[in-house]
């Protein structure tokens, strides 16, 4: 059997298949922090939380939700809920999701992200890492560590047998869907004015205010746009791994890498190095598997090292 | 314009030294009132974030990975204490030395950036160190080194098994530890360090390579944070992965800037507070996690300045 | 080449993306003199600046200063040699005060300040010169004024005292008068003259006014390339000048 | 004294939350009111403490229940990490340590102590009972998807050598990072290895995310069968039926075993806050206060924690959850330990009924035999 | 003092502005004739910029009354008043980073018919049309002040503000600026104009305003600037 590098072509080709499937929700992650970052200077540490919250957001969809009667007011060992029910498929979760945790994103920012503006952009980054800690500690609170099951939607289940692996259907929805979104995106922002309206607002928000453009209202739609985007991802992750109240946290990490990689603020950067960085991933798995947890880092000191401002990034 | 007199500056630096007395003394004093172990703890964090504020609050570089050179500090400690055999005195001044070492390394890599971009780059290097640990025969994966004897040292003149003596051996260290940042915020080395943060193109326009400056810095801030967690090694018995995972990166910023980053006194304040409330709110589970969020937010919203900074800005004096 | 000349550029060129900025240009600073260079817009002034004082490297060309070649030198380190430039936005320690801003210049002279270990007190004995400093540029009253209190003007003086903390032999200005008043033109107009002695400038400036009075030779230069040179008469009679840069209304 | 405090050392906010945390304080509570005592005049108290699955924490944590809270027993205290430097900790102070919701074997091994009585599962239980069985009735080739760290790899290595030593065959296995959130490239491995079983040498997070995804890629349909090597109920209450019908794992105790598990199970899930059925652990940790309780009684003080754990060496074990065994000279405390399948959802009548049982493992199989014991305690 | 012959179209009255604590303006009190040049003079930190950023909504805390075409606007964000027809070329220029030159240039929104357009800037600033894909901050600081006018000239907004715009520019182009302002004028444009170069503002003027420490003390029209310029010597140093 021929091999390249010691592998058989059919096992390289399935890991760099399933790479690409993992590229497509670190490239919708990066994504949406790039588009926070390039828009608002925030590194929206709260990312992984709301990415969390657009897969918890698609469980409520479609199996209800128990809101729970404070604890002072049932005593403490008998928490007691009241059911409010809904049975909305993973398509209907697919488009209210987003809309529903973007809502909740836009109005975090007006109450809080709002506040520091103008402020040195560590400030950004702190805050939302205490909104990522308030956010996660509520929902395991709420719904313990170990998670919730979301089924793969009906008309996905199953799969293809592709010669070299067997594809499940979802995951190749999954690569259609993330491309599709972040191609708009890249449109919506590259290629129109809004783009140039929003870069402007990055630098001086008050200038371009004074232009005749509602800043704040901006600024407010691009961040909900930007969590809309986790959440859409977290419901696309919500029928392959458990929806559970830390599954964005060490996500975030590599997914700041990523962006980081593909230069802070750049759109395409984070995109491309999105799906590159999930192949490359999927590739050491095959030939160093213990190192698949840090190469996104290993490359990530090299990248900052060859080119301090990141692969696709512009010189400040 | 408001222009300060020279009295009035000399006033500022007494505030300081009434502040580290009564620090001292609060410190001597606090082992017969509050259990000593909770205290030791807290000191190993108050020295880590100090040494980290060096790098903040002083040169304006805010790492979110120096739980790399605390976790490199503990575990070269434990290590040698407990599979080698080596006395503790020995123990922690190696643990110290190679964290100093990870720091030049580390350092060199990271100050070419500023900004998020420095706090990105030490946040993938500990990363970095994280899977060093992991993967290490030495370190014994999650098990972590255990158990770090706490024995008698000095040929048996001090025993470390004794709360009180264990005690006072930390308080020393934390001090020295603490006299050492104070002093290199003032001395002419942190005068240029001050000008690089104020203005970088100005310093260098001036001849400052600000490089060598930022790095040195940085090297003192590893190496201090290394004295840190090895003496936290000894302190807690163990080394584990949890010293070099990324969320400790995490309460040390927190500890920081509760307390007041740029401050002298703001770390130690920050890090009692939160050790505190890790060990004291520790029945309440998760709502901890929760808690410590809503400090956070709660700090970057209204208290920007910490603890210390924003009394130090209320009398005006410089803590 | 004459040792006369402290500041010597052959062929300096810089090429921007798809852009020449500063084409072969050579330029000869003569040792003790006031050096200005003028010009339009986007002629690449602020460019040759920052080649000669290596905040860019040039794409071409040979730069020497007081006998050394700096043309692959980092700038700290020309800094080092004495030439030192000021910036054209105010280039100050905005929260230290004015005198420890001097100060900050001065600890150049004790060498490498990695001396962490001691205290500061030790900077006490800069303190004397630092405020002569000040005292020359009219600041002794700012003497513990954060730099960011102070009006605009006295920041430029202040700068000039800094950079003079150095003991520069070269000097560099980038629009020294930019966004000045009428008074602070004429004081820092008046400063700059005092402080020449014994050292030679290097400045851009836009105003007319000022670099007639003020400077010994006067270089033209237009889209990159150098299109006269000469005393402020000889350059003012100069119809290229007129035309490209002067306009109808004057001379 | 008359006054006994009891530690719950436990992870009340991360991934061992559902399996031990609040849940144990209520077993322990459970096992207060049956053992009497207070109606005989003790003060019998549980202390809950969240150790952050960190060991500086968790020593800290234990080190000051003791001394200022004057604590007698820590119980539960999962994550071996932790256990290990709690039992050092337990041990200086001559209290007692009743790790029960603890894998590492080390705790009776290497690292024992005369502090320690250790309940439940361990990693030799594990891969023993796992391993032994479905070699044995016919999963002769193996893979192994391990966590890369000592836990996996130990539980790897153990059930190794039972395959081996049951004539069965591994054909590779792969290591992966601790909390992996995505085991397709595992798992196509795997499947890719033709081996019957697939043993999954990880927890938590890591082994719900394997099991779910080898459902999505159609492996346990293919005919593979899934060995996960430690799973909790709670576990397959958050995978759901549908994805963890057919995996086959041993456990120390099921809720619907008999009618003495049933009643204490629903009383139980009356008192926990969320509802849930007790896993092993919290069956360990009532069990474990139990026989505690029923010593320290027998010593009258509790203060002397190496002499009232002599005593439970001595004290045969008797309890409705795990039936009589014995406390070992090492610490370990021998029950049986059980196969199980999970049912299928059509097999599943009504709630939390997960579990058939498919082979039984005697006490004196089950654990690591004294004769291969490295505890210095054990005399050779 | 002299005020604006016909109805004002800019009418500022009692504006006090504040930067955080430190109060800069104490009541200002001036007005803007339709198809006017009018000049504010003053020092250093007089308080000029300050009144052009407080009438454009840029300041966070400001009272008293601007009038703009008869309308209240103190109570406005400053997007609304640059939609009503107000536009400002900052002090610092303000020319953005992350877009090109081209972008730079179309990055305002038009509000009203009547701007120049992309040929007539062309014509008025050559430099700019050869650097349009250069990023906006690489150009030369003169080239940025070019853009920045020119930015604001296409939008059609019928009241212009200047800070300062001959800033670091050549003669050549202060003589082009001079020319394009009255030419603009002629086109039924409102100017306010903040100069120190008394020379440009001289050329161009209807009327001038002097400030000193956030208040008008003085105003007189270009006719009589001869009989005051000894009041402006002391007033300015020039
Ligand atoms: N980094 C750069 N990349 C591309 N083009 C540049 C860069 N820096 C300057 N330029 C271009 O080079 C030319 C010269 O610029 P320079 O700043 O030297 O002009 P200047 O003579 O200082 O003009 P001014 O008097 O307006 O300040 C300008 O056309 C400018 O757009
Ligand atoms: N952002 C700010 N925060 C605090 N004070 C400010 C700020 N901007 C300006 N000032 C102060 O407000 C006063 C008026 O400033 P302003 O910029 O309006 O003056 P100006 O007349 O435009 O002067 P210039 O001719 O220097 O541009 C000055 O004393 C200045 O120091
Ligand atoms: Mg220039
Ligand atoms: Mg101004």
């Amino acid at each position: 059997m021929p091999t390249i590098f010691g592998m058989p072509p059919q096992v390289l080709f399935g890991q760099l298949s399933l790479g690409l499937i993992n590229g497509s929700f670190y490239a919708l992650l990066s994504l949406g922090l790039a588009v926070i970052f390039g828009m608002l200077n925030i590194v929206n540490f709260a990312h992984g939380a709301v990415y969390m919250m657009g897969a918890f957001c698609a469980y409520f969809l479609l199996n209800g939700i128990d809101l729970p009667i404070p604890w002072w007011m049932a005593g403490h060992f008998s928490l007691m809920n009241i059911h409010f029910g809904s049975h909305l498929s993973f398509w209907w979760a697919l488009l209210l999701a987003p809309i529903i945790v973007g809502a909740i994103g836009m109005f975090l920012q007006r109450v809080l992200i709002a506040r520091i503006a103008g402020l040195d952009h560590i400030y950004g980054l702190l805050l939302t890492f205490g909104l990522a800690a308030i956010l996660q500690g509520l929902f395991q609170n709420q719904f313990g560590s170990s998670g919730l099951p979301y089924e793969i939607p009906d008309g996905l289940s199953g799969g293809h047998n592709l010669g070299f692996m067997f594809l499940p259907n979802y995951r190749a929805f999954v690569v259609g869907a993330s491309i599709v979104v972040c191609f708009a995106t890249w449109f919506v922002i590259e290629r129109t004015k809004l783009g140039s309206y929003l870069r402007a607002a990055t630098e001086n928000p008050s200038l371009v205010r004074a232009f005749g453009i509602n800043v704040p209202l901006m600024i407010t739609l691009t961040y909900g746009f930007g969590v809309a985007l986790a959440a859409f991802a977290g419901v696309l992750a919500a029928p392959i791994y458990q929806v559970r109240p830390l599954m964005g946290a060490d996500l975030i990490i590599v997914v700041f890498a990523v962006v980081v990689i593909g230069g802070m603020g750049s759109i395409l950067g984070s995109i491309v190095t999105g799906f590159g960085l999930g192949i490359v991933e999927g590739l050491t798995k095959v030939y160093y598997p213990q190192a698949s947890g840090i190469v996104v880092f290993v490359i990530m000191a090299i990248v900052l090292l060859i080119k301090p401002t990141g692969l696709f990034g512009r010189a400040a | 314009m408001t222009a300060i007199s020279l009295s009035e500056a000399h006033g500022r630096n007494r505030a300081q030294k009434v502040a580290m007395v009564v620090m001292l003394a609060v410190l001597l004093a606090a082992p017969f009132f509050v259990y000593p172990y909770f205290l030791m703890q807290a000191l190993c964090f108050a020295l880590l974030a100090c040494a980290f504020n060096l790098l903040v609050g002083y040169v304006g570089l805010l790492s979110f990975g120096h739980a790399m050179f605390m976790g490199t500090g503990a575990y070269i400690c434990a290590h040698l204490a407990q599979a080698r055999g080596v006395p503790v005195e020995f123990a922690i001044p190696a643990g110290m030395l190679v964290a100093a070492l990870v720091g030049v390394v580390a350092g060199a890599l990271s100050i070419r950036r500023q900004g998020i971009y420095f706090s990105m780059t030490t946040l993938a290097l500990s990363q970095l160190i994280y899977f060093l640990a992991l993967e290490l025969p030495f370190t014994h994966g999650e098990d972590g080194i255990q158990p770090v004897p706490q024995t008698k040292i000095f040929g048996g003149l001090l025993d470390l098994g004794h709360p009180l003596q264990i005690y006072y051996f930390v308080l020393v260290i934390f001090f020295a530890g603490f006299l050492l940042i104070y002093r290199v915020i003032n001395s002419p080395f942190g005068e240029v360090l001050k000008s690089i943060r104020e203005n970088e193109p100005r310093a260098i326009s001036l001849g400052y390579k600000v490089d060598q400056y930022k790095l040195m810095a940085f090297v003192l801030s590893a190496t201090l944070a290394g004295l840190a967690g090895a003496t936290k090694a000894l302190v807690v018995q163990n080394a584990s992965l949890s010293d070099v995972y990324w969320t400790t990166s995490g309460e040390i910023v927190l500890m920081t800037l509760v307390g007041g980053m740029g401050t002298i006194f703001g770390p130690v304040i920050g890090a009692f507070i939160v050790s505190a409330m890790q060990v004291y709110l520790s029945g309440l589970g998760q709502w901890v996690t929760v808690i410590q969020g809503v400090i956070f937010v709660t700090c970057v919203l209204a208290f920007r300045r910490g603890i210390v900074g924003e009394i130090a800005a209320k009398f005006g004096l410089n803590l | 080449m004459s040792s006369d000349d402290v500041l010597i550029a052959e062929g300096l060129t810089k090429a921007f993306a798809g852009f020449i900025a500063v084409n072969d240009v050579n330029l000869n600073v003569r040792r003790g003199s006031i050096h200005a260079l003028i010009g339009p817009n986007g002629a690449g002034k602020t460019t040759c600046f920052n080649l000669l004082t290596k905040f860019l490297n040039p794409t071409a060309g040979r730069i020497t200063y007081d006998g050394h070649d700096i043309t692959h030198m980092k700038s700290a380190d020309v800094a080092r040699l004495g030439m030192v430039r000021s910036f054209q936005i105010s280039a100050v320690f905005p929260h230290m005060s004015a005198l420890e801003n001097v100060r900050v210049a001065l600890q150049r002279q004790r060498g490498d300040n990695f001396d962490f270990w001691r205290s500061k007190s030790v900077l006490n004995q800069l303190n004397a010169r630092a405020r002569e400093l000040l005292n020359d540029v009219g600041l002794s009253e700012y003497e513990m004024t954060r730099a960011v209190e102070m009006p605009y003007g006295r920041k430029r003086a202040l700068e000039i005292a800094t950079t003079l903390a150095l003991d520069p032999k070269l000097m560099l200005l980038d629009e020294p008068m930019a966004g000045l008043g009428h008074e602070d033109i004429d004081r820092i107009a008046n400063l700059i003259k005092q402080v020449s002695v014994g050292r030679t400038i290097l400045m851009v400036e836009h105003n007319l006014k000022v670099v007639a009075s003020l400077s010994d030779t006067i270089t033209v230069l237009t889209r990159g390339q150098i299109l006269a040179q000469g005393d402020y008469a000889h350059v003012s009679e100069n119809p290229d000048v007129k035309q490209a840069y002067l306009g109808a209304g004057h001379g | 004294d008359k006054t006994i405090v009891i530690g719950n050392v436990n992870d009340m906010s991360s991934l061992y939350a559902d399996t031990g945390g609040i849940g144990s304080e209520v077993a322990a509570k459970m096992a207060i009111e049956d053992s009497g005592m207070e109606k005989k005049g003790w003060k019998i108290s549980v202390i809950s403490a969240d150790h952050q699955n960190k060991p500086d924490v968790g020593a800290t944590l234990t080190r000051q229940l003791i001394d200022e809270k004057h604590a007698d027993v820590i119980i539960d205290t999962p994550n071996s990490g932790v256990a290990l430097a709690v039992a050092a900790v337990v041990k200086e102070k001559n209290k007692v340590f009743i790790p029960s919701g603890a894998a590492s074997a080390a705790l009776t091994g290497a690292a024992c102590t005369p502090n320690t009585v250790h309940w439940t599962y361990d990693t030799y239980e594990l891969a023993h009972g796992t391993g032994g069985a479905i070699t044995r009735a016919g999963g002769k080739s193996w893979f192994f998807l391990t966590a890369d760290y000592a836990f996996g790899k130990a539980l790897e290595a153990d059930t190794t050598a039972v395959v081996k030593a049951e004539g069965g065959t591994v054909l590779g296995h792969d290591l992966h990072p601790l909390n992996t959130a995505d085991f397709s490239s595992f798992l196509l491995q795997a499947q890719a290895s033709k081996a019957q079983v697939i043993g999954l040498a990880n927890a938590g997070g890591d082994t719900i995310n394997s099991i779910k995804q080898a459902a999505e890629f159609g492996i346990i349909k293919g005919g593979q069968t899934i060995a996960p090597l430690l799973l909790f109920i709670t576990d397959v209450n958050a995978m759901g039926l549908k994805v963890a019908q057919g995996l086959e794992f041993t456990s120390s105790f099921y809720w619907d075993m008999n009618d003495g598990t049933r009643a204490w199970a629903k009383r139980f899930q009356a008192l926990d806050p969320a509802h849930h059925m007790p896993t092993q652990g919290q069956a360990g940790a009532y069990a474990g206060v139990l026989h505690y309780l029923k010593a320290v009684e027998k010593v009258g003080d509790p203060s002397d924690g190496a002499k009232v754990v002599a005593e439970m060496k001595a004290l045969p074990t008797d309890d409705p959850l795990f039936g009589k065994g014995t406390v070992r000279i090492d610490g370990r405390v021998t029950h049986p330990a059980y196969l199980f399948k999970v049912k299928t959802p059509e097999e599943s009548k009504y709630p939390w009924d997960y579990y058939k049982l498919v082979a039984t493992i005697p006490a004196d199989k089950a654990f690591r035999p004294l004769s291969e014991s490295d505890c210095p305690l054990v005399k050779k | 003092m002299v005020d604006a012959a016909n109805e004002p179209l800019l009418n500022v009255v009692n504006l006090e502005a504040w930067y955080g604590e430190s109060h800069i303006l104490h009541g200002v009190n001036f007005n803007v004739g339709k198809g006017e040049v009018v000049t504010l003079l003053g020092r250093n930190g007089a308080g000029k910029t300050t009144t052009l950023k407080s009438i454009m909504g840029m300041v966070a805390k400001r009272r008293g009354s601007v009038h703009f075409e008869g309308k209240e606007t103190i109570d406005q964000p400053s997007n609304n008043i640059a939609r009503a027809g107000i536009a400002l070329c900052p002090e610092e220029r303000g020319i953005f980073a992350s877009l090109d030159v081209r972008e730079n240039l179309l990055l305002p929104p038009v509000v009203r018919p009547g701007g120049l357009g992309l040929e007539q800037i062309f014509e008025l600033f050559p430099n700019l049309k050869e650097r349009l894909t250069s990023q906006g901050t690489k150009l030369s600081g003169g080239e940025q002040q070019m853009l920045a006018i020119a930015r604001i000239l296409r939008t059609g907004a019928p009241f212009l503000m200047l800070d300062e715009p001959t800033e670091g520019l050549a003669p050549v182009i202060i003589d082009q600026i001079g020319v394009t302002i009255r030419r603009l004028k002629e086109r039924g444009f409102t100017i306010l104009l903040v100069e120190q170069n008394f020379r440009f503002a001289a050329s161009v003027a209807d009327r001038y305003y002097v400030m000193e420490d956030g208040r008008i003390i003085d105003a007189f029209s270009a006719q009589n600037l001869e009989a005051n310029m000894d009041k402006l010597h002391t007033y300015l140093g020039v």
